[in-house]
């Protein structure tokens, strides 16, 4: 039953239509992987219904260094969400 | 003499070409070419205002510094320099400067090369553009060429 | 609108890369990519007192900008600047600048380093050595690698 | 008979071997292409000979243009020959 505490970054788009740039939440221990966090996101409400409509979109960093989807939850203090890249 | 330790910054700040290169090229003489790649705001056809760079501190150094030293195991480099601004640019301002030295020619081209296409697809910045006619910006899509380009350098991958 | 021109120079003094990348950037915001290749004099592990650069007057300048113009017609360029060092010049000193600007990074990129093989191959300029302990310096030789280079741009040629 | 003066112009070692940067000929009608004028010069002294000992190692440009060695020298007004180059 333990609940992790992690913190959320967003940006571009993401952090637009979800309304906020960062927040801790409290991860369900169900949450296991990359995928499982953005389809219980996805859950929380209008905004983050909108920026993670298309979860195969959204690029995810764990302790800023990126990961596939299905990259497990454990040991993540700080997970981004954002779109494709558009630097250089 | 240890592994060469590449020279990342993020900053708001314009840089210095000149200085950069000189940065690695001055006080040794083994350096036999200097490749660099600027990258600068296009206006698109008069529409564009400026574009804001959206980026992700801590990560966008680390993720570039990842890069380079990917770039500095690959190719027989004498220096490797990577800047990129975040903030508010305007069409015919600098975003981007990558400068790779080595002591011959083909190892700077296509380090600078790798360099910027894997900068393009890996590194956290996101565009969003400001219109001139006040229109709400878009943020700019991420290109499949670009993908395309940073694949190319791994085809078994 | 014509078709570029390309700025091609042979001078004995150094050149300012900054300068000329301002040249080709300055007052327009259509560029988006802006490649320098400089080549420099090396010292050789510390036994090259200096090279000496002979030229084709004349031809140089016109050989060049054959090539430059190749480049221009292959690759959608905005600006293309190549200028050729003759004379005395020490390890450490610059003996050549490229510089390619267009809207993508591709381009310049590819004829920044095409304009560099075929400046190696058949710009008409050779580089004899003065040694550091005084003995009669050699004529650099040629490399194979460089014709090869060259010859990658047109593979059924 | 028809003999013709032609400016020739000689580069890096090819210059050092003959021992003079340029000079103005008058060629016999046979030597009507590039390869001819090499053999026919490597006969006029022990300079040239060391110059063009290996004629297939030397490159000509005519009126400043590289050519091959069986271009014709007709139209020729100079003639410029030296090693492979190494600029850049």
């Amino acid at each position: 039953m333990s609940e992790k505490t992690v913190k959320l970054i967003y940006f571009a788009w993401v952090r637009e239509r979800i309304g906020t740039g960062q927040e801790e939440v409290s991860l369900p221990a169900e949450v296991e992987s990359v995928r499982d966090l953005l389809l219980w996101l996805r859950e929380r409400g209008e905004g983050y219904g909108d920026a993670l409509k298309y979860p195969e979109a959204i690029r995810v960093a764990i302790n800023q260094e990126h990961v596939g989807h299905h990259e497990p939850l454990a040991g993540a203090r700080e997970i981004a969400l954002f779109p494709p890249m558009t630097g250089g | 003499m240890g592994v060469l330790e590449p020279v990342v910054r993020i900053q708001a700040e314009d840089f210095d070409t000149a200085a950069e290169i000189g940065r690695l090229t001055e006080g040794r003489a083994d350096v036999g070419a200097v490749v660099t790649f600027s990258g600068l705001c296009r206006d698109e056809a008069g529409t564009l205002a400026a574009l804001e760079l959206e980026h992700y501190p801590g990560m966008a150094e680390a993720e570039i510094a990842r890069i380079a030293r990917q770039a500095i195991e690959r190719w027989p480099l004498l220096g490797l320099t990577a800047i990129h601004r975040h903030g508010r640019i305007e069409p015919g301002e600098n975003i981007v400067l990558v400068v790779a030295a080595s002591s011959h020619r083909q190892a700077a081209f296509e380090a600078a090369s790798f360099l910027m296409d894997f900068l393009k697809t890996r590194a956290p910045f996101w565009k969003k553009e400001h219109r001139r006619d006040g229109s709400a910006g878009d943020w700019v899509e991420a290109m499949e060429a670009d993908e395309a380009a940073a694949k190319l350098w791994n085809p078994r991958a």
